[in-house]
C-alpha cells in the first residue's frame, strides 16, 4: 500500500448488491432491525460472499474482521432464529449475549449521529427555498493573490510520504473461508446421509467456519434443499435432505 | 424610506457579493464600527421584511442578501434549476458526522458509521458538500470538513452551528428500546414484528422458501 | 413596507437575474399582465429611492436591479478586496506532488495522495497553477506539469526549485519507482530513504486505529 491516506481495504466497506437491498452490510442490519428488510427474504449467502468474496485475506484487517464477524455472526442467529420459529424463552448463552450487547452499544453509538442526520434532513427542508444572487463581481480583475511560501509545498509532500502505521496482522488467521465451498461440503454429507447433525457437521471447526455453516445451512433451506429442526433453542439442528 | 449611509453601503456590498459577508470584511470596506454595522444590518432586515421579496441572511459565515422562500417557485422559472439532487439517507448520516466532528478522516467515518463511507464521501466533495482539510501535521488519513455549500444548504450561520450532540443521544429507555429490538428480531416474541405469522401458507417452517 | 404580490415576485425575479428582463419576459413568468407588471415596477422604484443602497434601472430593453451610483467608491473596495483564492489543502498536496514528480498523470497523483484528484487537477489547470504537460509517448493518461504562475506564486526561481525532502518511508513497487524518481531529481538524497526492510513498525497494538 503505497499511501498513507489510502483507505485500508475494509470487508465491512464493501458495498453489498442485493436485489432487495443495495447497501453496505451494517446498515442492512439496521435496516433489518427497523423491520424495513423482510429477513427471511434476505439470501444471506449474497451478503456473505459479498461480504467476505474470494480476496478476504487482502481485504481483512484485525478491526473490521473482528466486526464482520460479530456482524455475521449476530445476524445469522437472528435469521436462524426467525427461520426455526423458537419461541425461545430461555436465557441465550453468553457470547450471543455479548455479541449481542456489543451490537446494541454500538448503535446506541450511532444513533446521535442519525438523528443529527433526521436534524439536518428538517433543516434543508427549512432551507430549500431561498435563492441566492451568485454573481461574479464585474469590473477590473482583482489584484494578484498573495504569495505562498514554498516550505509549505516541502511539507504537505513530506507528510504523504510518511508510511502509515502498520496494522499489525498477527490475529488474523490466515484460513479462508469460502461460502461456496461451505455450501459444496455441505451437500457432499447430505450426499452421503439424509440427515446430519450440526454439531457434528461443525466439530472441530473455528467460529468464523462454524458461522458460514450455519449460514449455509440457511441458504440450503431457503432453497428448499433441506429442512431444519431444533428441538431446543442452542440445541443441536438436525440438517435434512428435502429431496426425496 | 430612507437608510443610514452606512446601511446603503453595507446593502450595496450584500448585494453584490458573490458570497455571504462576515461582520468583520463588512467593517474593513465600509470603514465603521462592528456596532455601525450591525446597526447596518438590522435597519436592513427591517426594511427586506416578509412584505417583500428579499431577505437578509445570516447563513454560512455571513451576512447575504437572497430571495425569500415562498417566492422559489416563481424565480426557479427565471433559470433551469438542476434536477433535484437529493441527499441520501447514507450521505445525510455522514454529513451529520463530518458536521460534529470535523477534521475528520474516511477511516475515522467509517469505524463510526461500521459502513465504508469512501463512495460517499467522494460524492459529497464532488457534490460540494464537503472538502478536504488536510491531513494531520504527522501525516495520516486526509481529514474532511464541511463546506460552505453544505452550510448553505442546510441553513446553517456557520461551521458548527449545529445543537450539542448530547440533545440526540438516547435516553436511556430509548437505548433499552435498541437492545430489546435486537433480543426481539431473535426470538418471535408476540409483540415483535412477526414476519408472516400462521396467514402466511407456509409459516416459517423450516424449508419453505418464501421466494424460491 | 408591504409590497404587492407581483411586485414581491418581480423584485425577486429582478434580484436573481444576471441580465435585464423585459417587461414581457416578467408577465411571461410571473402569469401577470402587462399592466400588473408594469405596476409592480412603480411599486419597486418607490422601495429603492435615492435613500437605499438599490435602484430599479431600464437598460438594455429590460429591467434591473443594481447598486445606486454614489456607492462606487465602496463597491470598488469590495473588488479591491483579495479575492478568496487560498490554496486548499487538497490544492497544496496536489500541487506538491506535480511539483516534485512532474510530469505526472493524474492516476499517479490520486495513488500518491490516496483521494481522487481529478476535480483538484481539473481546477488547478482552470486557475492557472497547473498545465498539460503531453502524453507519454507509448500512450497513456495526460500527465501535468507546474506552470510559471505557480512558480512565481511559490517564489520559485524556475520548476523543480523545491525544498528538498528528508524522509520518504513508503514501500512497495510503486514507492520505489516514486522514491528513485525524487532521488534523481535530486529532491530526495539516495540514503534517505529505503525503507526498514521488513522490521516494520511492530508496535501498533491489534485494534489500535492510528489516525485519530
Amino acid at each position: 500500500m503505497l499511501a498513507p491516506g489510502m483507505p485500508a481495504p475494509d470487508a465491512l466497506q464493501q458495498p453489498i448488491a442485493l436485489d432487495l437491498f443495495e447497501g453496505p452490510f451494517d446498515l442492512l442490519l439496521t435496516l433489518v432491525l427497523r423491520d424495513e428488510v423482510e429477513l427471511l427474504e434476505l439470501p444471506l449467502v449474497e451478503v456473505v460472499t459479498a461480504s467476505l468474496g474470494e480476496n478476504a485475506r487482502e481485504r481483512w484487517d484485525t478491526d473490521t474482521a473482528g466486526e464482520l464477524i460479530v456482524l455475521l455472526a449476530a445476524m445469522a442467529e437472528l435469521k436462524a432464529r426467525r427461520m426455526l420459529g423458537e419461541p425461545g424463552e430461555e436465557e441465550p448463552d453468553p457470547d450471543t449475549l455479548e455479541a449481542r450487547e456489543a451490537l446494541a452499544a454500538r448503535l446506541v453509538a450511532y444513533a446521535p449521529f442519525q438523528r443529527a442526520a433526521a436534524w439536518l434532513a428538517a433543516q434543508a427542508r427549512d432551507h430549500a427555498g431561498p435563492r441566492y444572487r451568485r454573481m461574479p463581481l464585474e469590473g477590473a480583475a482583482p489584484p494578484p493573490p498573495p504569495e505562498e511560501d514554498p516550505g509549505r509545498l516541502g511539507e504537505a509532500m513530506a507528510r504523504m510520504l510518511v508510511a502509515p502505521p502498520a496494522p499489525s496482522l498477527t490475529h488474523l488467521t490466515s484460513r479462508r473461508v469460502s461460502m461456496p465451498a461451505a455450501l459444496a461440503r455441505l451437500q457432499t454429507a447430505l450426499g452421503r446421509a439424509r440427515a446430519v447433525s450440526f454439531d457434528a457437521f461443525t466439530d472441530g471447526m473455528e467460529p468464523l467456519e462454524e458461522a458460514i455453516a450455519l449460514m449455509a445451512a440457511l441458504e440450503l433451506a431457503r432453497r428448499g434443499e433441506v429442512t431444519l429442526a431444533q428441538a431446543e433453542p442452542f440445541g443441536d439442528i438436525a440438517i435434512t435432505g428435502s429431496r426425496l | 424610506m430612507s437608510l443610514s449611509e452606512p446601511a446603503r453601503q453595507v446593502e450595496a456590498l450584500l448585494f453584490l457579493s458573490p458570497e455571504p459577508l462576515p461582520v468583520v470584511a463588512l467593517c474593513e470596506i465600509t470603514d465603521a464600527s462592528p456596532g455601525a454595522v450591525q446597526r447596518a444590518l438590522a435597519e436592513l432586515g427591517e426594511r427586506h421584511g416578509p412584505g417583500t421579496g428579499l431577505e437578509v441572511a445570516e447563513i454560512a459565515g455571513g451576512f447575504t442578501l437572497r430571495t425569500r422562500a415562498d417566492l422559489a417557485g416563481v424565480v426557479d422559472r427565471l433559470r433551469e434549476r438542476p434536477p433535484d439532487d437529493r441527499v441520501s439517507p447514507a450521505a445525510l448520516e455522514t454529513l451529520a458526522v463530518v458536521a460534529y466532528l470535523e477534521p475528520v478522516s474516511r477511516p475515522q467515518i467509517s469505524r463510526l458509521r461500521g459502513v465504508s463511507v469512501d463512495s460517499t464521501v467522494a460524492s459529497l466533495v464532488e457534490r460540494g458538500l464537503l472538502e478536504e482539510a488536510g491531513r494531520p501535521p504527522d501525516g495520516g488519513a486526509m481529514r474532511y470538513r464541511t463546506s460552505r455549500a453544505f452550510q448553505e444548504r442546510f441553513g446553517l450561520r456557520r461551521a458548527g452551528d449545529l445543537p450539542p450532540l448530547e440533545r440526540f443521544e438516547l435516553s436511556g429507555p430509548e437505548a433499552e428500546r435498541v437492545r430489546l429490538q435486537l433480543v426481539q428480531a431473535g426470538h418471535l416474541a408476540d409483540d415483535a414484528a412477526a414476519p408472516d405469522d400462521d396467514t402466511a401458507p407456509q409459516g416459517h417452517a423450516p424449508g419453505a422458501p418464501d421466494d424460491g
